[in-house]
This record gives C-alpha cells, structure tokens and sequence, in this order.
C-alpha cells in the first residue's frame, strides 16, 4: 500500500545524511566527551561542532547552545530555571492558552507553586493581541513565553514585535520555537529572545535531542544538576549521535530553508484548495497568512477527528487530529478551545503537516481518497443534516 | 492499538443509518468526550426484529455501536437490557484501557432506545 | 597504535546487537509512538517492548519502568519528584558523600531551597555505617539515596539492609544503580528500593537514554511536565531509537551477567595483582571485597593523575582519573576526600574499568607499558624521595 | 584539547631534574588545584646559565615548566623577572581555559627561585 506521511509536525524520519553523520558516533567513536583519552576527544570536537552548526541557523553563539534531550525538556529548563533564579524579582509569567502542553502544564505546576501566570487569549485566528500583552506586564513579571509557531494550526506569533515589547519593559522573553526552526528563518537576535527552545526530531534528526538558546548573561537554574556537562547548565552524559545528528539537521536545515518552504507551502496550498474545493462545511483552522508554510489544519463538519484518521490510516494517509478521542484524553484541543472552536467542530480538526520530501503525487491522492470517507462518516454521523 | 474484532467492525460497520419511524429511539452523549450515539429500534412482540445506528466518535466508539448492534438483533427486550458495555467490550476482544469509557456510549444509547419504545408503547 | 579502551564505567561502546536493534528506527520506523497512525503504531510497539527488556533485568512490572535522557535525569527526577510530592511529609533527605554529582549536586540545590540533608561519611573502603545511617532518621525524613555501586571506586554499598532499614521506618528509598546494573544483579524486589536509577550508555546502549524504576504507588511529581508520554511521568517524545537500544542491552546484560562478571573480575584481579607486585608506593582505593566487579581504582604515588592518562593515552590506553587536573575542577574527587585518603594520593588515584570485551592480552599490555611511564613521571616529581 | 606545543613539551619535557648545589631554588604549590612545581637555578654573572624542574601536576603544568626553563635560560635575572604567566601560555600556542589557571605555577616558581637567589647572594 501507498504510505503518505503528512504529520512531520509530529515528527520527521531522520535525513540520510543525519544517519550517515551519525554512524560513525555508534561504531568507533564512542568515547565519553568529558573524557581526556583519544576515546574522549575526538567525540569532544564532534559536539563543539554540532553546537556552531546549531548555533548559525539561529543566529547565536554556539557558547549561548545548551544540548538537551527534547524540546520539552528546554521548555520546562526555560519555565522552571527562570523561576528559580529570578525569584528575588518577582513570580509573574505572561504566556498564552495556545501554547504546547511542555509550556502549559509547566505553568500549571509554577502556578501551584507560588507563581502567578497570565495566560493571554487568542482570536479565532489563534492570534495574540500585543495591546493585551502589554497590559499584562506588571513590577513582577520575570517571563513572557509565547511560542514562535503553533504545532496545531501553524500561527505564526508576532515574535519581533512581542521581543521588543519584552525588552522595553526589561521582562525575559522566551519562545517556544520547536515547530518554527528549519521551516522558517529563525534568528534570536531578531527576535530578541532571551531563551529559545527547538527539537531535533522535528527537523530531521533523531527524537530525544534538543537544544535551548540562552543569551549571554542571562541568570538560569538547572533543571538537571551534577556534572559540569554544558558549562555547568545541563548535568548528563551527552547524547553524542544525537547532538551530532542534530547539527547535521541543523545544518541541512539551513541551506534549503527558502527553497523547501516554499515547496511546502505550494503544496500545503494546493491541498487547502483542493479540499475547500470538493468538499462542503469545511473550516480553516488558524492564521491563514501568519502561517508555518507546511501546515494546514481543517475541521470536516459532522466527523470525529479520531475515525477519520483511521480511515485515513486504512489508506496508508498518516495525519493527526485535536480530537479528544485520539489522545484519550478527556477534552478536546486547547488550541481549539482557545480560539473559539466550537467543541464538536474541535473534535473534527484533522492536520495534515507536510515536510521537505511531500510531494504532489502526495496531495493529488489525498485529495483523492478523501471525498469518500468523508462522505462515508458523514452518513453515520448523527450530526450531519444530510 | 484496537484488536482485529474492532477494526472490522470499524471499517465495516454493522447496521449503520436510520430506521424512518423506528419504534424506539435512544441518543447518548458521552459526557467525558462530546461523542454522540444514536440507536433506531424495529421492535416486534418484544423483539429486537431490526437496528440501526449513527455515531460521531472515535474508532472504539464506532466498532462498539455496531458490535452493540450485532448483539442486540433477534434478542428480547429484557434480554437486551441486561447487555452490558463491558459484555460489548469483550465481544471485541478488549478496548485500550484509554477507550473503556467509550464502550459506555452504545449499551447506553440501546438501554435508552429501548426505555423510549416502552414509553412509546405503554 | 594499539587502542585498550580501560574506561567502561565513563562509557561503553554501543553493541553491535544493540546497534543493529537500532537501525530501522532511524530508516522506515520513524514514527512518533503517541501517534495512532501506521507510523506511530510500530514504534509504540518497539517501545513497549523496550520496557519489558529492562523491567525484566532489574526485576520490576513494566508500568513501573520510566524511559529518561540519562542517569543525571534520573537522579534529579528522583530527589526532586520526591522532594516536591512529600513536601507535607517532611524535608530531611539522607545521602552519603561519595555519591555520583548528579545527586550531590542536586542535594546542594535542595538544601538552598529549604530541604535537610545530612550526608553520611564514609570509612576508608568507602563503605558506610548503616548504624549512623539510621541513627540519621528523623521524623522529617523523606528519602534515603545510597548508589548502589560506587563509580570511582567500584565499592558496594549493602543496599538490602538500607533497603530493610528505610521501609522498617518507612522511609522511601532511592538506588543510583547507573554503574551496578549491568554488572551483577540488580533485584529492586530484593533491594527493597523505591526509586532506582540507571543510564544505558554504561551498558552497551547509545548515550542519551535512561531509565527510572518507580515502585507502584510512589508519589512522585515529575521533573519534565508536558504531554502525557510516560503515564504522565515524563513529558517528551520518546527517545525511540535510544529506548529500544537500552532494552537490547538490558536483554544481553541479562544472558551473560554472572560468566561476564567473572571474566571482569579475574582479569580485574589479575591487574591489580600485577600493579602491586611491580611497582611500589601504591595503593588500592576502595572495598576489597564488596566491590563491582570490572573497577580497579589505584594511587600511583607521588605522580598526579592527568600526566598518567595523557601518557596513557600516548600509548593508546584510556583510563580516568580523580584529580582535580582531569576536570579542571579546584578539588581532587570528592570521593577520595571523603574516604579519607590525602589529598596528594587524591590526585593520583587513577580508575580502570573493565568491560565484557576487555581482554588478558589488554591487561598484559597495560602491565608491560605502565612501570615505565610511572618511573619517568616519579622522577620529574619534586614529592618523590628517590 | 591540548595544542601541538603543549603536548610535544609535556612528552619531552625539557630541562627536568634538579641542580645540585642550585644557586636558588623556587616552589610553588598551586592553591586551586593542589599541584607542586620546583625550580633550580645556576646562576654567573646575573645570567641563568642553567634550569631545571620538578612538577607534581598536570599535562599543562609540565608543558609551562618546561616552556618556562627554556624561556628562562640564557636570560639575565632582570629579564626573567618580566616573564609572565601569559608569554608561558602564549609561547605553548594557548591552554584551555579551564587550564589557565596552570600556567601560573610556572612563571611563579621561576620568580622565586630568582627572589631566593637574590637573598642568599645580597
Ligand atoms: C553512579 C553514577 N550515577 C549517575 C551517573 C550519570 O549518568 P549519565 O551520564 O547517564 O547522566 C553516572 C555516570 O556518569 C554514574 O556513574
Ligand atoms: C510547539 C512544540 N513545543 C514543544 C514540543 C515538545 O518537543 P519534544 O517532543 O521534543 O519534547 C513540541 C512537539 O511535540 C511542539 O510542537
Ligand atoms: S468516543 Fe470519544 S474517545 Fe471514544
Ligand atoms: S596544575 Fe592542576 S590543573 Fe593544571
């Protein structure tokens, strides 16, 4: 059967050259970076490597490169350290209802634990209003955080505007940036970002890898103590093939970065208007300029997100859905949620997340099958009027 | 992570559609995740002669109402009442721990659309 | 050159078993496990699985196994997750001084945020006293954290009776077992442990993966919150390729632990033995008998320990070293210190670590090249009598 | 993570031993990191004429030792005083920066062992 994969947002398979990178880190150099021998060095040079690479396609330093396993993991690094060493300044976070739930339940946790947090509403676009987060700044604010791109609808924050907002009233600003880096330039100095988190299995290179941008001189907790790993800010063996696996992406990431977003959003566009085209009661769901060039999120009326995929899966089609139904969880997408999707609708959200190897063969046969199936589950739907 | 039983039943769902002026007609929404199920009763000296069903829910949820179905037809309506959603569960060979309350969905929407035939023909 | 690699409890070469494992997680099984698609569907498979390997060698149910970056997480998620989820209960935590840092450390940031920690010393074998050990509990005391295998000197603490002391006070107890397990058996039932840790890189898998065995029922708030990965527990895509890797070597360590340990410890033996009968003024640090298996730790007097492995290295051997000069640290190992031993032996304790491919002739040859380097690097010192 | 220079030096160290009768002898022991250095001194007519060391320490405290002496030789008392830490460090093409701190012992033994020169010889 045909696979067709259409949820990199979820993650990607891992480059040929990322693996080829890695390889050798498996075999004959498996040594411990930390350690003075021939096993050790000739690993230490590889991570230093990585770290520049990692560093020029953000923009930064590679001394401002903390590795980490994921982007959860620099998520709750950034929350959580922040909090620690600026406690003598204040307890107040501004986030928003939008935002990955390594954000979100990070800020559930602060708040139980003595912190204040706002969290800023979004329009039906899943849009943030600057005003509101201007006016959200108080004597105790240590921390905006507010994510570059939405891994559910592609809603691309106003990240510029909100940095200098942040540094006109001297507040840290950290971005959730796993789903904007390698699909979209990222820099940290444009941005004015304090911290910025991204994932390396969302760019090609291996899950469990990660790294966050900490700007010079800005004062930060571990999350993990013990070794003098990254200058003292993230204790732990390096994950050495990762971290090299991560630079290569990076790296790779970097040269084709125009040129495969704008393949990605021809083809993202094409699959919008093909499905717009063919099919009734169809919603967009997010931004629809402000966009990541790959992603595209519809709710299909009538239809429970979890089912459809399912169908979609029948057909060798791997996309993914805010249906609560999918994740077994109890509520819908707070993504949805948050931009006034009505909940039965948010049950239909379905996204499909397009990376560098989609091709048109991909979308023509998705705009195929779907009519169909969407047909089929329309006429067992209690829902549907007919 | 559903068994065989409820990929069939998924993909070829039993007694799908509406019955137009069914006997009896039951609708549930499952308070724990917005789903809604709706049964349609044929019903002759007591029994269960045809069933029918529509459902906006996930894969367990769609593999369970036509199991539920599958289950209830040529039954009593006493016998059908004391279908439980654990026993349309296991006719499935199990549900993932995380889909257990969606089974609740179809023994429920039967149980009603029975209690509204009785309504109707009391 | 000839390449001896005597440095397996820094870190271990991946298996070729394990790597091969591996490998189709890196090409066409790429999916994310919390996907219900065909691509996530393979991988949760593979990751369950995982987690059967490594319950099976340390003893445990599956549910109880967590999936970790490393043993630094591990640590840090077990003092904290402890500290956080009993703060009603209490606030004295127990350890000893010659803990890995991942846990020392992690003691220091919790005594600067309000915890209690009494850190027990050690005797000149590096074993503790478990009389001051339960002399140490007070009714304030939440956690007893002893490693179970001592890194540097390989010394074995009696982890059944600190097990059978802390549930007799009904204390919860917490294991770094990151160099025993492996090594010899590792029974958390046995132990009486509650938490116990450990890092796939020391036993054949890829850097960057660890484990945590949390006992069924113990309340612990996670370290990385987010999405609901891990029962909850831990947040993060997971590290697949990492996790099928560690339950692959958890799988061999198994097959071959005893015939593995045996083969270590005599050739271990047969190092040590040769060391002592060719060159004077040295010393063996650490227990002589309660001790893992594979490790070697010596005092090569009056020579400091970096100038040993660099001329190591020259030859092509790997080893590692307590001194203050390998890590660029001010103090020589903490773990010397806290068995007493002065701080110029300190600086010249010097660690060999022995694997399952480590072999007579590797040892012949270390015993041939070392009277050597020792006698050159003794006559450039100005503490050697002559 | 050494450079070139530093390794050739720490593998054939120059000038290592002792002078008997030195005409000023220097040691220092480095506070941060518990390491040792002597210095011997042969001295004619305020010209170094002969150096040698012992160094209990690491690979960077026996490559600025031996750096050291062959910097120092040949130099009149007053041009060795204005050797500093940092021509050590320079002259090995750089030390890491955690290894900074070593080149210190160097240049410091030699000062004394010059000091202690000029007080037995004043
Ligand atoms: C006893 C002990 N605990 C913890 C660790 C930390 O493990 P990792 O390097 O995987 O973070 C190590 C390894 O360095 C260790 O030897
Ligand atoms: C926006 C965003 N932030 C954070 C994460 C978490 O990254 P990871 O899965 O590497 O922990 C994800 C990916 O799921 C994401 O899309
Ligand atoms: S019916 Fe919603 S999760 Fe199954
Ligand atoms: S002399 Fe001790 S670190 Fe160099």
């Amino acid at each position: 059967m045909k696979k067709i994969y259409m949820d990199y947002n979820a993650t990607t398979p891992v480059r040929p050259e990322v693996l080829d990178a890695i390889l050798p880190f498996y075999r004959e150099e498996f040594g411990n970076p930390s350690s003075v021998h021939w096993a050790g060095r000739a690993v230490s040079g590889a991570v230093e490597k990585a770290r520049e690479q990692v560093a020029k396609l953000i923009n930064c330093s590679p001394a401002e490169v903390v590795f980490t396993s994921c982007g959860s993991e620099g998520d709750n690094m950034a929350l959580k350290g922040t909090v620690a060493a600026l406690r003598d300044k204040g307890n107040h976070i501004i986030t928003t209802g939008v935002e990955h739930p390594a954000v979100l339940e990070t800020c559930h946790y602060l708040e139980k634990n003595g912190c204040d947090v706002t969290f800023l509403t979004v329009d039906s676009d899943g849009m943030v209003d600057l005003r509101q987060l201007e006016d959200a700044i108080t004597e105790k604010t240590i921390l905006i955080s507010a994510m570059w791109g939405n891994n559910e609808t592609g809603t691309l924050f106003p990240v510029e505007e909100i940095g200098r907002i942040a540094r006109k009233h001297k507040v840290r600003f950290h971005t959730d940036a796993v789903q904007a880096v390698g699909k979209i330039p990222v820099d940290v100095q444009k941005a004015g970002a304090d911290l910025l988190v991204l994932s390396g299995h969302k760019i090609g290179a291996p899950k469990g890898v990660g790294a966050i941008y900490i700007r010079r001189g800005t004062r930060m907790t571990p999350l993990i103590h013990g070794g003098h790993q990254e200058r003292n800010r993230r204790a732990g063996t390096h994950n050495v093939a990762g971290i090299v696996g991560l630079g290569m992406a990076c790296e790779l990431a970097g040269q084709n970065l125009e040129q495969n977003a704008e393949r990605m959003a021809h083809l993202r566009d094409k699959l919008e208007q093909g499905i717009l085209n063919q099919i009734p009661d169809v919603k967009v769901n997010g931004h629809r300029t402000q966009r990541l060039p790959n992603t595209l999120n519809v709710s299909f009326a009538y239809i429970e997100g979890e089912s459809l995929l399912l169908n979609f899966d029948m057909k060798g089609v791997a996309a993914s859905s805010g249906s609560a139904c999918t994740s077994g969880s109890l509520e819908p997408s707070h993504v949805m949620g948050a931009m006034g999707v009505d909940v039965a609708l948010a049950h239909s959200s379905t996204r499909f997340s397009l990376g560098p190897d989609s091709t048109e063969e991909d979308v023509d046969y998705i705009l195929e099958i779907l009519p169909p199936i969407i047909q089929r589950l329309r006429e067992m739907s209690p829902l549907y009027p007919g | 992570m559903y068994t065989e039983k409820v990929m069939d039943h998924f993909s070829n769902p039993r007694n799908v559609g509406e019955i137009e002026n069914a006997d009896g007609v039951g609708e549930v929404g499952n308070a724990s995740c917005g789903d809604i199920m709706k049964i349609f009763l044929k019903v002759e000296d007591n029994v269960i002669k045809d069933i029918k069903f529509k459902t906006f829910g996930c894969g367990a949820a769609i593999a369970t109402s036509s199991m539920v179905t599958e289950m209830a037809i040529g039954k009593t309506l006493d016998e059908a009442m004391e279908l439980t959603n654990a026993a349309v569960a296991e006719a499935l060979d199990g549900l993932p721990a995380n889909k257990m309350h969606c089974s609740n969905l179809a023994a429920d929407a039967l149980h009603e659309a029975i209690k509204n035939y009785r309504e109707n023909h009391s």
